[in-house]
């Protein structure tokens, strides 16, 4: 009795949770594999997910150029003071639920991020109301760079059922020509194709997002045929796939950047002497080649080609270990007995903190630590978590730190350079330490104000050309985003400020 | 029908790479439905004449000579033939009852398993007829039959082992060390039940140590030391009036009989008698 | 050896083949990083070099010598090993001293702690202490002694509590002997041949568990080598160079392999 | 029946007091952390782009990370005793919710991992332990050491190689079908089969060993009547005593096996909310540990109770 | 030392141990005892009644529920713990199975060294010899047996190694616990006539535990029998 009492509870049980845990096969379902999981539904912390699928939409978008686009706003407009924006939104729009998308919604989910949370530093908005169709917002001072913000997956637009009573977010019911179906444990999203979207319909009638953190995992599934877009792959498994058949990879350059933070507070690093040494002791094109399989990645400046911000007619970062010992031993260093360079008793030493949730960072740190040492530079490298960097900048502990920072946040950089290198006391913790030039600060105000392309352009080289100059931060190399797609679907674009949804204008291939 | 059930001639046992001899040259027989012990001290080879009659002899052991069991020689026959054997011609009784049953089945079950398998009974009368072969032993079929092994006592367990040896067909039994343990009592009754094996028409070979077993089980005895028959005969000839002095010194020996220790030269009279042959079986002796 | 006496004859080729490997494991792992390049020179120009005579089982990613980071890698690994087993058989025995000469309130406690310690997972807890002290050899030889140490706790207990019931201990008792003498000369010599075996077995699992920490990311802080460690760096390499995956590996294994091959008849050798 | 009575009553009890040690354990050691949990917690909701001071502080005070680490500690366990784990500080949703669909996963496939072990190692390990010291058993047993003796992040990385990628039989990660199972039940299964062969073995041995055993053969029983009716049953004890032991064990290995296949069990839980800093769940994750090792532990002395009667009655052993 | 005439006295012994569930179960109560020298009192009674924790409660290895143990005139219960040790290895025991009342990794030789050198603080060896060789010849052992592990001897021998290390200790009073249950006959003989010769010689008290009757007639002038 006992025996047969236990068996059958085990067995429901494992029925059970079995059940629970597998569910459908899929098929005809376009697969997208990322390393991303949602860490919440809410498109403020995990908007990514929906507005690259396609399903949650924003007001504007990137127009793949480092350009901004309308999206849900069909235009918009600056006041005279240049301190009032309209956007006006476009007609005959539906959510998910049938609902249509109205001015409240938008006003909504939009101060959500902008005014109550402020997500953005720096960004001066006081108010978003409406106007009719038009939604109004004030900001306290110039802010030329408000579209590209608005094209953030934060202030993505959903419906207002989708909230709840007390303003978090309870599903996601959004506006894009996917609909989301079901959701598994937040690493697996069902979508199907909206069919009252008011652009162009999504050809392929289901599909389905799968966070899969392991990057060796995702390459095998790209191989394997289970996923039709892997994402973020490492260039070593990009350069494998390349060969395999019913693969093709997409390779596209991102703003984004994997550079040597410094504290220049410290001895070593505070004089220009000092930092263009440690600078010319990078073999950038060596690393790109042999770790990041692409020469092209090799930073020549802090911006990459793709960015807006991109300076052509900088003197470009180079490899010349004999000119950074000239450079050091002019900044008052000598070779001690172990042909390290010290100031007395003090050696060339420091600590150098990275982590490796972005997989190439502790391959280059390991690379770099024996290109300085070649140059008699001593680094220690420590991987550890990447919150430890803004922590261990506030406290002042950091001595460098390698990281890769993100440029593209919104297309117009300016946003994360204030952050980085502008003013100390606005300054967050990811950028320069210990640095400060008025001048720079300067010149971002008046970025801030330029709403003329042109002289933008001209303010954006003269920013470009001080950091170039005084290297607050060492740029080490840029990044490739390689993407495998499989045979079986076509029209596959990427946009390298990563806010236009993947399967748009993907089709099966014939 | 034969008289004499099991006839064992000149049956030496001896340690395979040494050739020692353990048990050497020893012949008695066995008349059907008679008990018969053999009596001895520890390390006298007298469990493995019972090994080698069943057939388990370790490895490194050989038996020569022969045993002839209704008929056939014994020795040297193949594992498969002897297992035919097993539990329906000859029946070891085991010396550690409470070990000797399984102790995760009913008592019940390991008795009707045999009347199930052995005798071809259908499931139901087997545990019906294993319920009289319990009661019969005086224990109760409803209760003590549904336990298991360990919530019996000692005593009980030994007697669901009688009724496992009364279920089998087999005629012969063999009970090794059928007292080892027990207190007066206990010994008493198991001694009871050795003789009621004898009254439902089995053939008994008991091996003890314990004079007294001997003494109520009847029949005839022989006593063993080093590995050799001393003495045999019929059981109140040898133990009233023992011809050889080993003999007469195990008997001075029991409480009973003013405990005397066996003098000296009498053991070592033997092993020079003996020689080195037995030289092992000597010493444990000691 | 005296040992070799108590192993069956069957397994005592077994037996010396694993001693062997380990003997050279260790071998190696002494004198190799003397013989072998620096581990962590980096030739970027010749990344995924084949064999040669300068690289002598290939080069890796950052060009550095395969051979000489094996064997650098090995060294680590063992040492810390080496350091876990230590660690747990000291804090094990001592604590199982303890609660099986006691008993009662003291046997209690102890055992509620090695249930604590057991329902954690040692991987889990080392990343917990990796966050703690921001990973590196402390983190990982910390976690592993910490989760290492119940099984030799519970077999000490069980041996102490057994000999303590033994008559010849009352005897000792009797017979005026101190607590210290008993412990000395009739618990430890029973406890010390079956920790010795334990541990030859927990050495297998350490290097097993250390280096599925290295694989997941915390060990020794880079450019120190480390089996697990090596075979996560070459993953993504696996395809077209395997060997570097396959020789961290292969060495895990051979190792693991051997620890067991000796381990294993002496357990069984142990309970007979 | 009262036994069991009693063993559930003290495993109940054991299972609380290891669930609390081991959750109060966590939160002790996550605030031990050199880090700031209201910047982490920002960093893991936002990404390391957006966030920013007054975010951090704004999160600080949401959820109560400004209050002493005792209020913060004293509050959960009060909740925890009206069985609520409260909110992952991450993602905001119930921890409770969170935990089980993580533990679903990880039992699912902890208990196909057993499955596979056990129909390998099961048929494996009586055939050793019928011939024991044969050629076979000698053989399996080297074979089996050298299975145990690969890491699983190796054993998973040449099946996908050999079944997904050469073979394209079975998929390489998610967790969508049975066949996603396979793999990782398989890598995780094929150490535990090669260990539980091994004590398959021993107990077969053991028993055939035992002399009840023996007897059974005397009695007259065909060989395999008395393997099945005397043999399994009693081996069947230790194994399942080993296998409980063993599911501490494989949680070890559960967690780099999640890792490898991206499937969503507790182990990968418990590291990313690690990393994360979401102390709530790593406290909530604790908890159930705890509960689970006891829960099994329970099980393995029920299911011993089950086979075993003498362990029905603890005064009947001696 | 050897002014008393008592070895041993207890009075008004009781026992009684606690099961599993709490019940409680009564071993014995309001038991006395007294030991002469030289004398060998038997206890009887079937297994499991007490004989063995009231031998033990004699020797201090247990304690009684109520009632008082003396040694040689001093309370045990209450005295101070140094005179207790001073006394303890005058208080010995024998042991029912042979294997196990010697540790099976020593020498018979090692084991008796240890015994004498705890006893008399002595480090020499030929005076740690003489005395064990003369233990052993009062027990009618050869000497070639000591260098043998207690696997290696059979069961009377090691009794009569046992005996021959309590006799190292010079005890005033033993307590042989069925020392000869698992020993055959002829053994048996011999050890309890050594036994009996020995109390004698020596003026030791023994309390003789055995469930055999007949064997407690020859060996004692006075059988306490035990029943539940």
């Amino acid at each position: 009795m006992l025996k047969k009492l236990s068996v059958i509870f085990f067995c429901t049980f494992f029925v059970l949770a079995a059940g629970q845990v597998i569910a459908s096969q899929s098929d005809n379902t376009l697969v997208v594999v990322s390393p991303w999981k949602a860490k919440g539904m809410d498109p403020v912390i995990s908007g990514f997910i929906f507005t690259r699928m396609g399903c949650i939409e924003t007001l504007a978008t990137s127009d793949g150029k480092g350009g901004i686009e309308p999206k849900l706003a069909k235009r918009w407009s600056v006041s005279n003071d240049k301190m009032t924006w309209t956007f006006t939104l476009r007609d005959k729009v539906l959510f998910h639920d049938g609902t249509a998308l109205t001015e409240e919604t938008v006003v909504k989910a939009l101060s959500r991020v902008l005014t109550e949370k402020k997500l953005f530093k720096g960004t001066p908005v006081e108010s978003v109301t409406s106007k009719g169709r038009d939604i109004i917002i004030k900001t306290s001072s110039p802010f030329a760079a408000l579209p590209a913000y608005l094209s953030h997956y934060s202030t993505g637009i959903i419906a207002p059922a989708a909230y709840n009573d007390d303003g978090s977010v309870a599903e996601i019911i959004g506006t894009g020509f996917y609909r989301l179906v079901s959701t598994n444990g937040k690493t697996v999203f069902d979508f199907e194709a909206f069919d009252k979207y008011w652009g162009k319909q999504a050809s392929i009638q289901k599909a389905r997002y799968l966070a899969v953190p392991n990057g060796e995992t995702r390459a095998l599934m790209a191989e394997s045929g289970e996923a039709d877009i892997s994402l973020t792959l490492s260039a070593t498994a990009a350069e494998r796939l390349q060969e395999t058949s019913g693969i093709s990879i997409i390779s596209t350059a991102i703003p984004r950047v994997r550079l040597l933070k410094l504290n220049a507070n410290l001895d070593f690093f505070d004089t220009i002497e000092e930092r263009l040494a440690l600078s010319l002791a990078i073999d950038r094109k060596g690393i790109a080649k042999a770790v990041l399989k692409n020469q092209k990645t090799a930073a020549t400046q802090l911006m990459p080609e793709v960015s807006l911000w991109h300076n052509t007619r900088l003197e470009l970062l180079v490899y010349n270990p004999k000119k950074a010992c000239r450079l050091l031993e002019k900044a008052g260093w000598k070779k001690n007995a172990d042909g390290i360079y010290a100031k007395g008793s003090k050696e060339f030493a420091f600590e150098l903190v990275t982590y490796s949730s972005r997989p190439m960072l502790p391959v280059v740190a390991e690379a770099l630590q024996s290109q300085f040492a070649a140059v008699g530079i001593r680094m220690k490298i420590s991987v550890g978590k990447s919150t430890q960097i803004p922590a261990r900048h506030k406290d002042g502990t950091i001595e460098t730190a390698l990281l890769g920072r993100n440029f593209g946040l919104v297309p117009d950089s300016v946003g994360t350079i204030n952050a980085d290198f502008g003013p100390i006391d606005s300054r967050g913790s990811w950028g320069a330490l210990g640095w400060e030039s008025s001048k720079l600060n300067k010149l971002i105000d008046n970025y801030l104000n330029a709403f003329n392309e042109k002289e933008a352009s001209k303010i954006r080289k003269k920013i470009t050309a001080i950091l170039q100059e005084e290297l607050p931060v060492i740029p080490v190399s840029w990044y490739d985003h390689h993407v495998a797609v499989s045979k079986g679907i076509t029209g596959v674009k990427l946009d390298a400020f990563e806010l236009r949804p993947y399967p748009e204008g993907v089709q099966w291939a014939k | 029908m034969n008289e004499i059930l099991l006839n064992i001639n000149n049956l030496s046992i001896s340690s395979m790479p040494e050739h020692k001899t353990l048990v050497g040259s020893v012949s008695f027989s066995v008349r059907r439905g008679e008990p018969f012990t053999l009596i001895g001290e520890t390390g006298c080879g007298k469990t493995l004449i019972a090994q080698a009659l069943t057939g388990v002899l370790a490895k490194d052991l050989s038996a020569t000579g022969s045993i002839e069991f209704d008929g056939p020689n014994l020795v040297g026959l193949s594992g498969k033939e002897r297992r035919k054997l097993w539990g329906r011609r000859m029946f070891l009784l085991p010396q550690e009852p409470r070990l000797a049953l399984n102790p995760t089945m009913r008592v019940i079950k390991q008795v009707s398993e045999v009347l199930r398998y052995l005798r071809g009974q259908q499931p139901k009368n087997a545990l019906k007829n294993a319920g009289t072969l319990i009661s019969d032993l005086g224990m109760s079929s409803s209760r003590d039959g549904r336990h298991y092994p360990f919530r019996l006592s000692g005593g009980m367990n030994q007697r669901i082992l009688l009724a496992i040896a009364l279920a089998t067909p087999a005629e012969f039994i063999v009970a090794d060390e059928p007292t080892k343990g027990l207190d007066a009592d206990l010994r008493d009754s198991a001694v009871r039940l050795l003789q009621n094996l004898v009254e439902q028409g089995k053939t008994l070979l008991c091996i003890t140590h314990d004079l007294a077993v001997a003494r109520d089980l009847g029949g005839n005895i022989a006593v063993m030391y080093g590995g050799y028959i001393v003495e045999s005969g019929p059981a109140e000839k040898v133990l009233d009036s023992p011809v050889h002095p080993y003999t007469q010194g195990l008997i001075k020996a029991s409480p009973e009989n003013g405990m005397e220790p066996i003098p000296e030269h009498v053991l070592s009279s033997m092993k020079t008698a003996w020689n080195s042959s037995g030289s092992r079986q000597m010493e444990a002796c000691l | 050896m005296k040992v070799m006496a108590y192993i069956p004859e069957s397994s005592r080729l077994q037996v010396a083949t694993g001693a062997f490997i380990l003997l050279s494991v260790a071998l190696l792992s002494m004198i190799g990083p003397h013989l072998t390049p620096d581990p962590s020179t980096q030739n970027l120009s010749s990344v995924f070099a084949d064999p040669s005579s300068e690289y002598l089982l290939g080069s890796d990613h950052l060009g550095r010598s395969v051979a000489a980071r094996l064997v650098r890698g090995g060294a680590n690994s063992l040492f810390n090993t080496l350091l876990c087993v230590i660690g747990s058989v000291l804090i094990g025995v001592f604590l199982g001293l303890f609660s099986g000469w006691y008993g009662g309130f003291i046997d209690a406690t102890i055992m509620r702690l090695v249930d604590i310690t057991m329902s954690f997972p040692g991987i889990l807890l080392a990343l917990l202490i990796a966050g703690l002290i921001g990973g590196g050899q402390i983190a990982v030889v910390g976690a592993l002694t910490i989760t290492g140490w119940p099984d030799y706790c519970r077999i000490t207990r069980a041996i102490t509590q057994n000999v303590k019931s033994r008559p010849y201990v009352e005897a000792g008792v009797l017979a005026g002997f101190s607590g210290r003498f008993i412990l000395r000369k009739y618990i430890f010599i029973e406890i010390l041949p079956q920790i010795a075996v334990l541990a030859t077995l927990g050495f297998g699992r350490t290097i097993l568990n250390i280096s599925s920490l290295g694989f997941l990311g915390i060990g020794l802080a880079p450019p120190e080598p480390e089996w697990g460690a090596m075979i996560a760096e070459s993953l993504p390499y696996l395809r077209q160079s395997p060997y570097l995956v396959l020789a961290p590996a292969a060495a895990v294994s051979i190792t693991v392999f051997s620890f067991l091959l000796v381990g294993q008849p002496l357990a069984r050798a142990l309970k007979k | 029946m009262g036994e069991i009575a009693r063993i559930l009553r003290t495993h109940l009890f054991h299972g609380v007091a290891v669930g609390l040690v081991v959750a109060s354990l966590s939160f002790v050691v996550v605030n031990l952390t050199r880090g700031d949990t209201a910047l982490e917690i920002a960093i893991a909701r936002h990404g390391t782009a957006l966030t920013n001071e007054a975010l951090v502080e704004q999160i600080r005070i949401e959820e109560k990370l400004d209050q002493s680490l005792w209020i913060q500690y004293t509050r959960w366990i009060g909740h925890a005793f009206t069985f609520d784990l409260g909110r992952s500080l991450v993602s905001k949703e119930k921890v409770a919710d969170l935990l089980w669909y993580h533990f679903r996963h990880t039992l699912v496939l902890s208990v196909a991992a057993m499955l596979i072990s056990l129909v390998i190692a099961l048929p494996w390990g009586i055939f050793c332990g019928i011939f024991p010291g044969g050629s076979f058993d000698n053989i399996s047993g080297l074979v089996s050491s050298a299975l145990v003796a690969v890491p699983h992040f190796v054993t998973g990385i040449l099946l996908i190689l050999a079944l997904s990628i050469k073979l394209q039989w079975l998929p390489v990660a998610g967790f969508f079908t049975s066949r996603h199972l396979i793999l990782p039940a398989a890598t995780l299964g094929i150490g535990l089969a090669a260990f539980s062969s091994r004590v398959v073995a021993t107990a077969i041995v053991d028993v055939r060993g035992a002399l009840f055993y023996q007897f059974a053969r005397m009695k007259g029983l065909a060989e395999a009547r008395v393997l099945l009716g005397h043999g399994i049953k009693n081996a069947s004890i230790p194994v399942i005593t080993f296998i409980g032991l063993q599911t501490a064990h494989l949680l070890d290995g559960v967690v780099v096996v999640e890792t490898l296949f991206a499937w969503p069990g507790i182990g990968k839980l418990i590291l990313d909310s690690i990393l994360a800093r979401d102390i709530p769940v790593v406290q909530g994750a604790g908890l159930l540990i705890g509960l689970m090792y006891v829960a099994v532990n329970a099980s393995v002395d029920l299911i011993c109770i089950v086979l075993d009667p003498c362990r029905r009655d603890p005064e009947a052993i001696r | 030392m050897n002014s008393y005439k008592y070895c041993i006295q207890a009075e008004n012994l009781s026992k009684s141990f606690c099961r599993k569930g709490g019940k409680k179960r009564g071993l014995f109560s309001g038991f006395s005892i007294e030991v002469k020298p030289g004398e060998i009192i038997g206890l009887s009674g079937p297994s499991g009644c007490g004989k063995t924790t009231l031998g033990d409660i004699l020797l201090g290895l247990k304690h009684p529920d109520t009632g008082k143990v003396f040694w040689n005139g001093n309370g045990i219960n209450g005295s101070g713990k140094s005179s207790r040790m001073a006394l303890r290895p005058y208080f010995q025991k024998i042991y029912q199975d042979p294997p196990t009342s010697f540790p099976p990794h020593q020498t018979i030789e090692e084991a008796l060294t240890d015994v004498v050198k705890n006893k008399y603080s002595i480090g020499r060896k030929d005076i740690i010899n003489r005395r064990i060789l003369a233990a052993i010849k009062d027990v009618d052992l050869d000497k070639e047996l000591l260098k043998r592990y207690p696997r290696q001897l059979s069961g009377g021998e090691i009794q009569r190694f046992a005996l021959s290390r309590v006799l190292l200790l010079k005890p005033i009073f033993l307590v042989a616990d069925e020392p000869t249950s698992r020993l055959d006959l002829s053994v048996q003989a011999k050890i309890v006539r050594l036994l009996m010769r020995l109390a004698k010689e020596r003026r030791t008290g023994v309390l003789f535990i055995s469930h055999d009757p007949a064997l407690l007639r020859v060996a004692c002038k006075k059988v306490l029998s035990f029943g539940r």
